[in-house]
């Protein structure tokens, strides 16, 4: 075991699967000289070369394209997207291409790509550069959608990206990079698709994921102040989405709160509560509760930004709602 | 060249027509489905452009595919399988016309939304060039994809990287009902190259000699590490854009006076002329040839649907 | 009254709008000279010059951006995309500058934008050309997201649509525009953000929009055979959703069926169940289903395809499982 | 021109460059978050680009937007204050440094997605166009944005539709950390246009004269009805791309090579040297122009935030 930041977590992954495998490679806007705009490729491009660390043009479609184009050849490059704001100008190769090749052509290649993206709100970067639209990439079949929320599963999950054969779309939170946690020694994976509890507890399932698993943590941890046991499920995987755990904590509970950062319609908590009843309607004793971002544009005046995203006091209050 | 060489560019150029009128055909009778776009009128381009592809080199493309798909050796019945959705089908089925592909000759597709192909061409070559593979990748756009942002991602990205690609412009007058003019800042799409620093050449897409001459220099450039080539080729679709299409964008005179210059008519000619090959065995590649694609059509047609749980197969490689 | 077909309402919602308004003019690919691909704008390029029915490049963010800049100075763009699919390449210009300009700006200009794009399977045009990705767009605040399954629907709201001053994404459906159907004489608009029952009942709440209006019905005579009687509710508009009729009609049915042509996981029927059981959790008799399109990329082959889309018999299957 | 517009183009650098001096601070404090890109080093190019343009013309640019929001008239008041997220902020707060904005004097923002604004720009002289006004659009932005899609959607349709729109990249060498051969095919922009059949030309960013000649012509053109003109100047940072940028991929002498020719101090000899305008008076400008600037901070920083329920304010306009 190891005390590191989710930076650090996500740089180690990269760091040994590029030592493991001649065939990973980097691509992406200021991976290389700079040393990734949030520090996570530090130290890579003097280490693994301009080859396997290429900074690229500002040219998200051509990133994600070429990227695409490479694993089709063999490679397993990992493309950097410098934030996911940024994949809606290379929405057409994440959502159309990467996530339809493979069968779109009878499976008669592999597409083994990770696509990685930084997301979240909370600091002052205004409209455009604020955002958490992960349910819009879950939305379509063929890719995978992985989002992490400590530094464990963060590096577990890379490694499991990485020596998958599908695309996945991997994104990290701005917000977190700085978090410490344990991490186990040694080469380990995470697998992708399987949600996990968190934090156990009796009283109420908290559906969260990502940054927010950090402010349900926060909210459990005041509940508990008042003996109210919340169970936290963390989805680690948005596509393909593993009820498993979330089912088996809601027939103990009987009560859910769903906590997502981004937009509440046609978001993460809407998929998750609709399932929640629809395999085990016969277990609710009060309405499934939803905390999410005020549908507004985010804007960049710290008071208003904080008063649009979800905070603990929220969370604390929508289980109040369910209790 | 080879006499056996010059039959096989003729046999090839006349597979590509007879199995585009038969898919007319087959569509008209409903048993080809979504869009069709026939490459009629542009059989030199593919023909001669890639007889001179090395195995190690790959070739993509955009939906005007089925000509591609055959010079790059998929058979008659495989590419009119596909077209019916059947399980024989180069893609078993499940991608139609559009997306052709048979990565085991080397062609990568058959790609639906014009430019999105650029790019992944791109890495494609940067996947060759990695690995220190020799082969290069042959990319093949229309005129109209000349003025989609990809396309300018796509040609900075190979000169910036010294990819081994090249890239083929079949200008073929139109991107459906606009013409270059109406839609192209410049009249010669290999003028954009010049904005990459990428060198250049235009080559007569009806005279499939002329396209081999074009093609071996820019492959030599290509190949030699130079990075990218840019390379246009000037051609015309004699058919619709797709079936069905109105054409109220062209004066059939325009047309006529095209199809006069028909490139399957223009090789004929020329093997003749230059006592290459007599015309009587021209005349039995022809019938070999009809014999053969309708064979392939029957055969297509007799081939099993795919079973309804490959819908489920195939979203993901893993889980 | 008048009988027409759901191209012809279209049509002349346009047409009399642009007669109606200078500051209206149409944007796209082949909107000119073909006439529009679907013959949506027949006879426009003749009657109104290539001045105001502009044909472009094949460059979608070009269009976008392009109808978005000459918004802010005063005119009333209809930019048309000729699918949906394709709004993917000018994603960024859809989601993150139409949907948040005016706000970011602090509403200092408007925007009034239309964009009209065609969406849907069933016509065997491949994964990349057959998609239903309209919850993808309705997840952005900013943005009004439309989609008529009526001819008089289609042309009220494409009217309301274009005098609007807040940007428009205007879904259409390929197999929709042969239907016809009796449309008011003269000059009428129907409200943005108001659902509506398109046929009362007594026994079940049908949800539904856009093509699956069609099918929806054709399983509530089907159903009516065996007596049971399904209100239908057509949302119209998804964002912003309105639950009104929605929640009424629950009320008095206790059950529902959300019928949706676009994948499952976070899509229109998730947003709409999870609303309902927050909205009126006491009057819950069933789990509420959801019928939706398979989670594969759409094949080409008929056969298949087919099997992926919510048909008639999946919906009667549905509702005789809520009963 | 008159000295007091030689005076005017002084005192509007000296205050750009004294904003920006006390936006770093105010940053530092942790008075301003999110992104903050300074245009120190810049100023010659958006204060002498825009001394030239009429009131009917409409300036859009990047996030590097300070100093053209100063040159389009925007209070050093008012632009601390949306720094700083007030409500006296021209977008009320909700934009901050990368989206400034007032389109009262005809500046359209401030836009902080790489090349997004330049299709939007197209769109602004379209819209123009259609009105049959005869004013212009200027675009400017930076030699990164070059690179991307957008880009090459909007000066071809700019050609295509011969649209009356001035883009001006600020070639400042370097796309955050890569260089411009590291990114671009070319290594001059103004050869992309080329690519493009759009007239174009070349200015040194760091004399504001040399700025404005290259403008004059560039403006006739547009405004003659020629359509686009593309015009690169020259110019470099001297700042980090942002706040807190480690500055690894340049050297700390190419950077002082650089300083030694700042913009400000190469006006000034000029007005000196060509006894425009005597030494003192210019100290007086400084000396105002500081004791502005700081009250201009002072009162941004008194002003009022935003009210909690600005929040749901501008969402939509109707409804
Ligand atoms: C991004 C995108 N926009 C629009 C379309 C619709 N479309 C299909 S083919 C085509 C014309 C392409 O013309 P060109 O590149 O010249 O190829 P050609 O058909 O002439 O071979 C268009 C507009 C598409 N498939 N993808
Ligand atoms: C589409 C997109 N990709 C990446 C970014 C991140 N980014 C912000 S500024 C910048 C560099 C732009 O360089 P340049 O255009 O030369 O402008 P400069 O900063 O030099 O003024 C990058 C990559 C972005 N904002 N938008
Ligand atoms: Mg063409
Ligand atoms: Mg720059």
């Amino acid at each position: 075991m190891a005390r590191i930041t989710m930076r650090e977590a996500i740089s180690q992954a990269l760091w040994e699967e590029m030592e493991r495998d001649q065939s990973v490679f980097i691509l992406g806007e200021e991976v290389g000289v700079w040393g990734g705009t949030y520090a996570v490729t530090k130290g890579f491009y003097d280490h693994f070369g301009p080859d396997r660390v290429r900074d690229t043009p500002i040219a998200e479609a051509a990133i994600v394209g070429a990227a695409i184009g490479a694993a089709l050849t063999g490679l397993r490059p990992v493309a950097e997207l410098m934030t996911i704001n940024f994949a809606f100008s290379a929405m057409e190769h994440i959502v159309n291409e990467a996530a339809k090749l493979h069968y779109m052509f009878g499976g008669q290649f592999i597409l083994p790509l990770v696509i990685r993206a930084v997301g979240g709100g909370g600091r002052q970067l205004g409209a455009t550069h604020s955002q958490t639209p992960d349910a819009v990439f879950a939305h379509f079949p063929g890719l995978k959608v992985v989002a992490p929320g400590t530094p464990e599963d963060a590096k577990g999950l890379l490694k499991a990206a990485i020596r998958c054969d599908d695309p996945v779309l991997f994104i990290e939170h701005a917000t977190l990079y700085q978090v410490r946690a344990d991490v186990p020694d040694g080469d380990y994976t995470v697998p992708i698709g399987e949600s996990k509890i968190q934090r156990p507890g009796r009283d109420v399932t908290i559906v969260t994921y990502s940054k927010m698993l950090e402010i349900s943590t926060k909210a459990a941890d005041q509940l508990a102040k008042d003996g109210v046991e919340a169970e936290i499920i963390d989805l680690r995987t948005l596509r393909p989405l593993d009820m498993g755990p979330v089912i088996q904590s809601f027939k103990k509970t009987n009560r859910a709160v769903i906590v997502e950062e981004g937009w509440r319609s046609y978001g993460v908590g809407s998929e998750v509560a609709a399932r929640i009843y629809e395999q085990a309607f016969d277990y609710i004793d009060a309405p499934i509760q939803r905390v999410a971002q005020k549908e507004v544009p985010l804007p960049y005046n710290r008071t208003l930004e904080q008063l649009a995203l979800p905070q603990v006091e929220d969370v604390v209050k929508a289980v109040k709602e369910v209790l | 060249m080879e006499k056996s060489e010059y039959l096989e560019l003729y046999r090839q150029m006349v597979v590509i027509r007879l199995v585009e009128e038969q898919s007319a055909q087959l569509y008209q009778q409903g048993k080809i489905g979504g869009f069709l776009h026939l490459y009629i009128g542009q059989e030199a381009v593919s023909t001669g452009l890639i007889s001179l592809r090395q195995p190690q080199d790959r070739v993509i493309t955009a939906y005007r595919d089925h000509g591609v798909a055959i010079n790059c050796g998929i058979s008659a019945r495989e590419v009119l399988a596909e077209l019916m959705g059947k399980a024989t089908g180069s893609s078993k089925g499940k991608g139609g016309s559009m997306h052709l592909a048979d990565v085991t000759k080397n062609f990568w597709g058959g790609h639906a939304i014009v430019g999105a192909h650029l790019p992944i061409a791109a890495g494609l070559a940067l996947g060759d060039q990695y690995q220190k593979n020799d082969g290069i990748t042959i990319c093949m756009f229309g005129d109209g994809a000349t003025n989609i942002g990809y396309f300018h991602e796509a040609l900075n990205l190979s000169k910036v990287w010294t990819l081994p690609v090249l890239w083929v412009c079949e200008n073929n007058q139109y991107g459906m009902g606009t013409s270059v003019e109406r839609a192209s800042a410049v009249p010669e799409m290999r003028l954009k190259a010049d904005g990459y620093g990428i060198p250049n050449s235009r080559a007569d897409g009806m005279d499939i000699m002329a396209v081999r001459e074009a093609t071996k220099e820019a492959i030599e450039s290509v190949r030699g590490g130079k990075g990218p080539y840019f390379l246009e080729i000037i051609t015309y679709r004699f058919r619709g854009h797709s079936m069905g299409d109105p054409e109220r964008y062209r004066q059939s005179d325009e047309v006529k006076k095209w199809q006069e210059n028909d490139p399957i008519g223009i090789y004929r000619r020329y093997l003749v002329e230059h006592k290459i090959i007599p015309e009587n065995e021209l005349n039995t590649i022809d019938e070999k040839s009809e014999k053969e694609v309708l064979e392939a059509v029957q055969l297509a047609e007799a081939d099993p649907e795919p079973a309804a749980d490959e819908l489920f197969e195939h979203v993901y490689v893993e889980g």
